[in-house]
């Protein structure tokens, strides 16, 4: 009995736990511990379940080795004419794979996920006992579908996958749905995931259109063995992959969601819309890398909407006073280098980054729940200060968290994001597709955000822990540190967002490649691609001398640097949030500008939305009014009316089979006027009609 | 010489005389005799057609025709006494109450 | 044609009619449990003797299964031919499983004239599944308009304030278009025949008969513009039926006045009635015509994706917008069969049965809080999901399932259909996929207004939860959607013949530029035939 | 004058036809009905006359008894039972449409008369010697008609008098009064 | 002449002896002659019909008798038996109400049977000259019944209207038949027949005889323009005439009308068709649109009768075989389901002779739920929707149409017996839909009327078993035609 065959068990596990609390826990109101030994039961059977079979896969059958189990046929649309002419089956098999990138992300997302599990039992623990067991079957269903995402072996799974957890997000987003705002947010979450789908779901029909197959190995081996024929393919594949990627990981210009995601718990956030559901763009982007690669226009997008993502996210958050919402921009602007790093060819970079802020970001959001937890809800950091003495585990962790982020050396973020911005460089200097300078500036935004993370990061940590509590007496007396199962996953994580880096040292900076341990090990699913393709990868690599590299390195730990330190200035001591202030009122209009996000939200409200129902409205009007209109017997009048209004519909229809309604109404009386009555009036409309029967005749026949 | 075209025009210009009749005339009574008018104009059809065809049917014909207008004349006038006895009228046209 | 177990199918077709009778002559019009009690067994037992057909279906079999063929009228060739393929047993089980659920759901909803209302709804159940059943073109007719009148009796007495509008404008609408395609049916019978003399169109001289079998045979033979004038009279009375976008406007007023049992049948099972005659006969018959036309109706569907969408978006009674959310589908469907190729044509084919479950299931919903309410205005609503959480969850349920959500049966129709359609012509497919987005705009809003958001209306306060007749009328429901939306493997190999042969029928006078669908082309960098060279060698 | 003797044929058909015309306009133009009346039976002798210029001589006698005779009292002794109640002199014509009507009726005749006319001239022709024998032997019209009527038109004749039977019916209907009907009437008609 | 010639005759004898009978029996009852008079006349009209079946039975084709006067053969015979059906059933409806409005039976029935006399000429007549006493005979005795009840001002004005009218069309028709007489020489049908076969080029004055022969068939079956009478007639006359009326002179007239138009003039068919054409246009317009607004059942039934014609006439617009049994069995169809209909309005005139309003019929279903059914069903029939045998009916006039060729004729047909559901739908609305309880609707009671009651149910188990299973009937039909000789 081999692990690695029963990876269909690892979503499958979570699943159970998930129908079990929803059905029957939430039904008959069990307790919470019944309810949360089930949730921890699936989501951590699945954990083990799926590092035993990463370990027995790698021993067995090597990295190398991309393990595909096939359950069954799923749909099985018949067959399709593809381009080149031949008939191709559209057999969608629900099957999974085990390559080193799901590998990866199994390895992360089962992990994280239990963590946030064990860490939800104590934050959700007010909860009414339903609810708690809502909580937990959504939390289950969403590692079932995460997971379903990251192991499905064509592209129909991982959109089963993709969708799951938009629905689940959907639902946590959602979990507080008394609250207007929280539901509202839901929705908009799921949204404008939507849009996103719809290019995912062309993209899949342009895969098969393209290649006849949907399975993964079987579409890049074509695509990689011949490159030529398929760039143009490649391009609008990728470019609507990407379109699907943006909704799902909140980039420009579907990034609008993710903030107001934060509604939902903690806990959600952390998992969901930090760690791991919103990494499924770039861990898509990273899973098609042939097709990326071989479309220099659909990377120089990804690099592009990465890189300005990355940089105005990063604007936005500088004043934000949400503990969470800068932790969502953040989050946004993070997404954006990894794509920045996807777009510059640096795909392993992406993930690491990937895994990285999974442990940070996690352990950011983790920290400031308990923070939250600690002030009973407060989450304006103007209300906070000097919680460090208060809750020190929390402290730390978030301290060692932000310093990851950050990138200052040995933390985890800095190797991760430092090689993505080395890259950047390296693209820019390669010339890489020849969009040289572009890559350039692209690295230059990359670089100036990092130096804005340094800051609202220190700017959030001095906020909330150092100087004075500024929440209130009564609020100071409820600060506590939070319990164990919220302090224990914060530690783990913040240990980890200290070492995790280690497994992806740039080791050839010291002429010792192999210790980058994450290159080697997802240097498989680089599928090598025609040798153009191949060289230019080559120049882009010795591009830059190493003493240049090392140069980069120094530079962006200097731009961290410099982020503490001017937070340092403006939020620490006594004259913390004065200078800010002052700032603040120099360029109200930039600071305007930023508090309200560019007035994105805003902007999207008046033009989209509003038009859209607007439009919709119209139509409506449209319908109903001749509909109505049918009745008062104006059917008629509306024909012209309408058209002249412009609004587009069918009161010709309408007006048609309404005839019974009005215009047959008055022809009917028009006709009975013909019975007039007295005989002679007979007689005559007789001898008319026969004078009018006799000439048709003599026309038609003589 | 006269041919049957003669007659026939002499025919039709009676049959007309009678639908006009028919038409304009308010009384019962009058209206009955504009049939009469036309029932006669077809009798002179037949007639002319039967000579000049030098075939007997159609003077049978028109026998059966004359009878015919006879009885209808019974008919016509036997209305035409109820019609009095109910609306005290012989206006053919007063007779409207049902229309359209 | 297989005439096995022909028995069993008549037997499914008038076994309600027998109930009918049954109710109409024995059971007297005080006794309310006797009538639902003879109602609901009827219906349940159709339903379980129909089971057996998906079993008994052999796809590898003939054609037509489970046939049965009598003299009607032998003198001008009208005979009695029963018989269904696999796409016909699909919807053969849709509709005996939806008639007993709609009939077991009118328990309560249902207070006055209760003899009538079964009677109708049986009747009605007969008249579908003869249409379902028919192989012979004026037994296909009978039975089409017989369904007309219990329908509107079902609008027309049990049905909302202003019944007697929409009951008519229904009843006159599918009349209107029903006509029309009995001038074409009679047409092709005369072709067949000895050919309409005064407009000089020479008959092939056959035997004269509307054996819808026989038709195919000379389906090639007839001249296109022949063609084109009957398909042009069979789609009016289709697209009505369906309805296709410029004549939809019977569908809302319909739905939104027919009670509850009668909404669900109508979404279920009669707009099928279109979408059937369209694969029954319009794609077999008139190939030529078909081809000539797909253009127009491919728009027509679009057209009403995101017409029926937007202005669903804009209804304030959730009854009117799950019926324009129906117009959207239906686009779906109509564009998936007019893709011309296998999977738009399978994916038509099983939406069509999606669309009877999620739909006919979202009408149920609706109908149950109206029971509870009498109200179905949206802005009434808000934040239900506290008081009935079992509600809540299944029309969270449905509501995903008619959104496409993966994992459920909406999903799998519009992805099969989709995939189709780019097939056909991905521009299409760019338009009709922007559905799927709006779908989830106004399904989600609708259900954050009604059940999000905190329970402002007092009179919503102490509403009950569903009781245990009301989750047995939804769960069959539930499971057949995750089981369509898990495992449709089943579905299509049972459709999949009829998928086969159709095209075949269509593709017989298709020329071979037309089967590759030329539109795709600017995707590839290279022209096709070249390509395709290079597939030659690995 | 000798003229007058070639065509007296024509010359007496043309006057006995203008007559007749003169007589048909009497009878709708008229606004005593008793006038009405004594132009219809100017008429029906005119026509007589063509009859018999036709070889119709029975026919023509049938028109004088039955028509002038029997009909034409019937006419009279209505409209002297009716009298009483008879339309003022000034509103005997629908003055309304009678404008209309006359161009309806000129328009039916002209459509009629083009093709009529015409084709009247086209017709086929026959021996009027016919008209009095039968078989060979000449025996007069009267006869001739019999002979005819009764043998070979025995059906129609007979069916004909059920004709008159019905006639006779109604006029009973019509005529009789009823004393206890109308008593009944009341309650039927309420 | 001897007297075995007289045997196909029989028939017509026995039923002008009947007529006698009953009248001179009528008139010794008196006023509580009704019932008596009215079985015996039933009698002697069932009698007549075996005589018809005798005699016409063994007439292998088309035989004419006494002077090529009348034919027997098959059509004549199915005309002849559907007429004594219709006659029969008017009788049986009449009975109970000639006994509430207080007339004795002995002239009604009596004319019945002499009218019915007069259509069995028409059915069976050989010339134009039996034709038209045949016409003549059924005319006059329909102007007495329509007028029968003198006292109501609306049956005298019915029966002056239809009296005058009448008699100028007739007019009309003997002008046409002098013409026709004048070009051919010759009165007989199949003279007439074989010569327009062998003529070169049709003679301008035949054709306008051809059309105002039309003209006078067209006033008798009341198709547009002549149609004028009928909404004034039918609502006048006495509803028991009204159904006698709408059915049995329709049919007969119709039989005449393909005894001359595809019997005699058939060879000349291009020439008259077009006047048909637009004809049959215009009556299937007029007619349809017209009922719809009519408040008045019998009035709104009376338009519906001038449809009806409108769809019989596609069948002599076709001018082919199938046209013709079409046309045969849709007046089979047509009589029955009108007749029902007819009944049902007889059983509600509960408010006294004026009170046919679509009001009467409110919540009838909840009183008398097996009466709504019943009527249900003749309004479905009426509107020709399936299972019943209105359906059937016009399923194979529009096939005709279409086999001619006329699809657009057909489609304005189709079309309007669409449209048709929507005033026949007016009652059924106010059976089922309407409860009887709105201001503007009192409904009215049903009387007890076992005679008339027992003829609906006979009407009801005709229109549903010939919808069901019309072989039969077609078969009847298609053998019936056979005696035209049509292609």
């Amino acid at each position: 009995m081999k692990l690695y065959d029963l990876i269909w068990l690892i979503p499958i596990l979570p699943l159970l736990g998930a129908i079990i609390n929803g059905l029957v826990s939430n039904r008959l109101g069990l307790s919470k511990p019944v309810t949360n030994t089930v949730a921890l039961l699936g989501s951590g059977l699945a954990w083990i379940l799926g590092w035993a079979a990463i370990v027995q896969w790698v021993l067995e059958l090597g990295i190398h080795h991309t393990h595909v189990v096939r359950l069954f046929t799923w749909i099985n649309g018949g067959s399709l004419r593809i381009l080149d002419g031949s008939l191709a089956d559209v057999n969608i098999a629900a099957s999974f794979q085990l390559d080193s990138v799901s590998a990866l992300m199994v390895a992360f997302v089962t992990f994280v996920g239990f963590l946030i599990h064990v860490y939800s039992v104590g934050y959700m623990h007010d909860e009414s006992d339903r609810a708690y067991a809502r909580y937990f079957s959504y939390l289950n269903l969403f590692m079932f579908s995460m997971l379903v995402l990251v192991l499905g072996s064509n592209l129909v799974v991982l959109f089963v996958g993709w969708e799951g957890v938009g629905l689940c997000s959907y639902l946590l987003i959602g979990f507080y749905f008394e609250k207007d705002w929280c539901a509202a947010a839901g929705m908009k979450a799921f949204i404008v995931n939507r849009i996103g789908d719809w290019g995912f779901l062309l993209a899949i029909f342009a895969t098969f259109m393209v290649f006849g197959t949907l399975e993964f190995t079987e579409f890049f081996a074509t695509a990689a063995a011949h490159p030529e024929h398929y760039a143009t393919a490649a391009t609008v594949i990728g470019l609507l992959l990407f379109v699907g990627a943006i909704g799902k990981s909140a980039q420009i210009p579907l990034f609008v969601w993710l903030p107001d995601a934060m509604a939902g718990p903690t806990p959600v956030s952390a998992l969901i819309h930090a760690a791991t559901m919103v990494t499924a763009g770039v861990y898509m982007v990273v899973r098609c890398n042939v097709i990326f690669r071989l479309s220099p226009t659909a990377m120089l997008v990804v690099a592009i909407v990465g890189g300005v993502t990355a940089i105005v996210a990063a604007t936005i958050g500088l004043v934000q006073n949400d503990i969470k919402k800068v932790l969502a921009y953040s989050t946004v602007s993070q997404l954006g280098y990894m794509f920045l790093g996807a777009g510059v060819g640096a795909f392993v970079a992406a993930i690491f980054h990937v895994l990285t802020h999974a442990f940070f970001k996690a352990c950011l959001f983790l920290g400031s729940g308990s923070v939250i937890h600690a002030c009973s809800g407060e989450q304006d950091i103007r209300k906070m200060g000097g919680l460090k003495r208060y809750m020190p585990t929390t402290y730390w962790t978030f301290l060692a968290a932000t310093l990851a982020i950050s990138g200052i050396p040995i933390f985890a973020g800095f190797f991760s994001k430092d090689e993505i911005l080395a890259k950047a460089f390296e693209a820019g200097a390669g010339g890489l597709n020849g969009f040289g300078s572009t890559y350039y500036l692209l690295w230059f935004l990359g670089l100036a955000g990092a130096v804005l993370t340094a800051f609202y990061m220190f700017r959030l940590v001095f906020a909330t822990f150092h100087g004075e509590f500024r929440g209130g007496e009564e609020a100071e007396h409820h600060l506590h540190e939070s319990p164990r199962t919220m302090t224990m996953p914060l530690v783990v994580l913040g240990v980890l967002s200290i070492f995790g880096g280690l497994v992806g040292i740039p080791g050839h900076l010291f002429g010792h490649p192999e210790w980058n341990l994450i290159e080697g090990f997802l240097e498989p699913v680089m599928l090598p691609i025609g040798h153009a393709a191949e060289e230019a990868a080559h120049v882009s690599h010795h591009a830059v001398s190493l003493g240049l590299e090392w140069g980069l390195v120094f530079l962006s730990v200097a731009a961290a640097g410099l982020g503490i330190w001017v937070a340092n200035r403006f939020y620490m001591g006594a004259t913390a949030f004065a200078r800010p202030q002052r700032l603040a009122e120099r360029f109200s209009l930039v600071y305007k500008l930023l508090l309200n996000k560019y007035w994105v939200d805003e902007i999207y409200g008046a033009t989209v939305i509003a038009g859209t129902l607007k439009l919709s409205r119209l139509l409506w009007e449209g319908d109903a009014r001749v509909v109505d209109g049918a009745v008062n017997g104006t059917a008629l009048a509306t024909v012209g009316s309408s058209f002249i209004s412009g609004i587009f519909d069918l009161r010709v229809v309408d007006g048609l089979v309404n005839l019974v309604g009005t215009s047959y109404d008055q022809a009917s009386r028009q006709f009975r006027r013909l019975q007039v009555g007295f005989t002679q009036g007979y007689a005559m409309v007789m001898v008319f009609g026969a004078a009018v029967l006799l000439g048709i005749f003599y026309l038609a026949k003589f | 010489m006269i041919t049957a075209t003669h007659y026939v025009a002499l025919s039709l210009i009676l049959f007309c005389l009678g639908l006009v009749g028919v038409m304009v005339r308010r009384n019962f009574i009058t209206v009955l005799m504009s049939l009469e008018l036309m029932f006669n104009a077809v009798n002179l059809n037949l007639i002319a057609f039967s000579f000049r065809l030098g075939d007997l049917e159609g003077q049978v014909l028109a026998i059966f025709v004359i009878t015919i207008a006879a009885a209808e004349a019974a008919i016509g006038l036997g209305l035409i006494i109820a019609l009095v006895r109910l609306k005290d009228t012989v206006a053919l046209d007063e007779a409207d109450v049902m229309r359209s | 044609m297989d005439f096995q177990f022909g028995w069993l199918l008549n037997l499914i077709c008038y076994l309600p009619l027998a109930g009918a009778l049954l109710i109409m002559l024995f059971v007297n019009k005080e006794n309310s449990r006797g009538i639902k009690t003879t109602a609901t067994v009827v219906a349940g037992l159709d339903f379980v003797i129909s089971i057996p057909l998906w079993f008994l279906y052999r796809p590898d079999g003939a054609e037509f299964q489970f046939a049965s063929q009598a003299d009607w009228i032998p003198s001008v060739g009208v005979q009695y031919i029963f018989g269904i393929d696999g796409f016909a047993v699909l919807l053969i089980l849709l509709t005996t499983l939806l008639g007993f659920i709609a009939i077991y759901s009118s328990f309560t909803a249902i207070a006055e004239r209760q003899k009538e209302y079964y009677i109708s709804l049986l009747l009605l159940q007969t008249g579908m599944l003869g249409v379902f059943c028919s192989l012979d073109f004026i037994l296909f007719y009978v039975f089409w308009e017989v369904m007309l009148v219990p329908m509107y009796f079902l609008i027309g007495v049990w049905g909302g304030p202003r019944r007697l509008y929409a009951a008519i404008k229904f009843f006159l609408y599918t009349l209107f278009g029903s006509v029309l395609m009995l001038v074409g049916i009679l047409a092709l019978y005369f072709y067949n025949a000895d050919g309409l003399a005064a407009i000089g169109l020479k008959g092939l001289g056959n035997i004269p008969t509307f054996s819808i079998q026989h038709l195919y045979t000379i389906a090639p033979q007839i001249p296109p513009d022949l063609q084109f004038w009957v398909f042009l009279a069979f789609f009016v009375g289709f697209a009505i039926k369906v309805p296709m976008f410029p004549f939809h406007t019977w569908l809302p007023d319909a739905h939104v006045e027919a009670p509850t049992a009668g909404s669900v049948i109508l979404a279920a099972v009669l707009l099928k009635m279109g979408t059937y005659g369209f694969v029954r006969f319009s794609l077999p018959l008139l190939p030529d015509a078909t081809l000539k036309a797909v253009g127009w109706i491919g728009v027509l569907s679009i057209i009403a994706i995101v017409y029926g969408a937007l202005v669903a978006m804009a209804q304030k009674d959730m009854k009117k917008l799950v019926a324009y959310s129906s117009v959207s589908h239906m686009g779906f469907i109509t564009l998936g069969l007019f893709a011309l190729n296998t999977a738009g044509l399978r994916g038509g084919i099983l939406q069509m049965l999606n669309h009877g479950i999620s739909t006919g299931a979202l009408f149920l919903l609706v109908g149950l809080v109206y029971e509870r309410r009498h109200n179905r205005m949206i802005a009434e609503y808000g934040g239900l999901a506290k008081v009935m959480p079992l509600y809540a969850t299944f029309f969270l349920v449905m509501t995903m399932s008619s959104i496409g959500l993966p994992t459920l049966n909406g999903f799998i129709g519009e992805f099969t259909i989709l995939i189709g359609v780019f097939n056909h012509s991905w521009v299409w497919a760019l338009f009709a996929a922007s559905g799927i987005v709006l779908g989830a705009a106004y399904m989600l809003w609708l259900y954050q207004r009604v059940f999000f958001g905190e329970l402002s209306n007092e009179k919503n306060k102490d509403l009950k939860d569903l009781n245990l007749r009301e989750q047995w009328t939804l769960i069959p429901l539930v499971i057949i959607a995750f089981w369509i939306g898990l495992y449709p493997k089943p579905f299509f190999d049972r459709m999949a013949p009829t998928v086969d042969r159709v095209l075949a029928r269509v593709e017989a006078v298709m020329p071979e530029s037309e089967t590759v669908a030329g539109h795709v082309a600017a995707l590839a960098s290279l022209p096709a035939d070249e390509t395709a060279g290079e597939h030659g060698e690995y | 004058m000798d003229f007058l003797v070639a065509n007296f044929g024509a010359i007496f058909f043309y006057v006995v036809a203008a007559l007749t015309v003169a007589g048909g306009i009497g009878v709708i133009a008229a606004r005593n009905p008793v006038h009405s009346a004594l132009y219809l039976l100017w008429t029906f002798f005119m026509v007589a006359v063509l009859f018999v210029l036709r070889h119709a001589e029975f026919l023509a006698a049938v028109q004088v008894l039955v028509y002038a005779g029997g009909i034409m009292v019937l006419y009279l002794f209505v409209i002297m039972l009716v009298r009483i109640k008879d339309l003022r002199p000034e509103d005997v014509f629908l003055s309304g449409i009678a404008p209309l009507a006359v161009l309806g009726g000129v328009l039916l005749g002209a459509l009629l008369a083009g093709g009529i006319l015409l084709g009247s001239m086209a017709m086929g022709s026959g021996d009027p010697a016919a008209l009095v024998t039968i078989g060979d032997e000449v025996v007069g019209n009267t006869e001739a008609v019999g002979w005819v009527l009764y043998i070979r038109y025995l059906v129609p004749f007979e069916v004909v008098s059920v004709v008159l039977l019905v006639a006779m019916i109604g006029a009973i209907v019509f005529g009789r009064r009823e004393a206890a009907l109308e008593g009944s009437a009341g309650e039927v008609g309420s | 002449m001897s007297l075995e010639q007289f045997i196909p005759f029989a028939p017509e004898i026995f039923l002008a002896a009947a007529g006698f009978v009953v009248l001179l029996l009528g008139t010794s009852l008196g006023r509580r002659s009704v019932r008596p008079v009215s079985l015996v006349g039933v009698a002697s009209l069932a009698l007549t019909g075996a005589l018809v079946w005798l005699v016409g039975r063994p007439v292998s084709g088309p035989e004419t008798i006494l002077g090529d006067m009348l034919v027997v053969d098959a059509l004549a015979v199915f005309f002849k038996l559907l007429i004594l059906a219709a006659s029969s059933m008017a009788i049986f409806m009449a009975a109970g109400f000639l006994e509430r409005a207080g007339y004795g039976g002995g002239e009604f029935v009596s004319l019945i049977l002499f009218a019915t006399l007069g259509m069995f000429i028409m059915a069976s007549g050989a010339s134009l000259v039996s034709l038209y006493v045949g016409l003549e005979l059924m005319a006059l005795s329909v102007y007495v019944l329509v007028g029968f009840f003198k006292l109501e001002v609306k049956s005298n004005e019915g029966a002056v209207k239809y009296f005058v009218l009448g008699a100028a069309s007739s007019a009309v028709l003997l002008y046409g038949i002098s013409l026709i007489y004048g070009t051919l020489g010759t009165l007989d049908l199949e003279a007439i027949r074989s010569s327009l076969v062998s003529l070169p080029t049709s003679n301008p004055m035949l054709a306008l005889g051809i059309v105002l022969v039309g003209f006078g068939m067209l006033f008798k079956v009341a198709a547009v323009p002549f149609h004028v009478w009928t909404p004034d007639a039918y609502e006048g006359a006495p509803t028991p005439v009204t159904a006698f009326i709408s059915v049995a002179p329709k049919a007969a007239a119709f039989a005449m009308f393909l005894r001359l138009f595809l019997g005699a003039f058939g060879p000349q068919v291009d020439f008259w068709r077009v006047v048909l054409w637009v004809a049959a246009a215009a009556t299937l317009i007029y007619g349809n649109v017209a009922a719809l607004t009519q408040d008045n059942v019998k009035r709104m039934l009376a338009y519906s009768s001038i449809a009806h014609v409108g769809y019989a006439l596609l069948g002599l617009v076709a001018a082919n075989a199938t046209g013709a049994w079409a046309l045969l069995m849709y007046m089979l169809v047509y009589a029955f389901m009108n007749l029902g209909a007819f009944g049902f309005v007889i059983l509600l005139e509960s408010k006294g002779y004026a009170g046919e309003l679509i009001g009467d019929y409110a919540g009838l279903s909840k009183r008398h739920p097996a009466a709504a059914l019943g009527m249900l069903i003749f309004m479905l029939a009426l509107a020709g929707i399936p299972p019943t045998a209105g359906f059937m009916g016009k399923l194979y006039l529009f096939a005709a149409a279409v086999e001619g060729g006329y699809i657009v004729l057909t489609v304005i047909a189709v079309v309007m017996s669409a449209v048709s559901l929507y005033y026949y739908f007016r009652i059924v609305v106010q059976m089922y839909l309407k409860d009887g309880e709105e201001e503007d609707s009192a409904p009215a009671e049903l009387l007890r009327d076992r005679w008339t009651e027992a003829m609906i149910a006979v009407c009801v188990v005709v229109t549903l078993v010939v919808g069901v299973y019309p072989a039969p009937v077609i078969g009847w039909a298609k053998s019936a035609v056979g005696a035209l000789g049509l292609m």
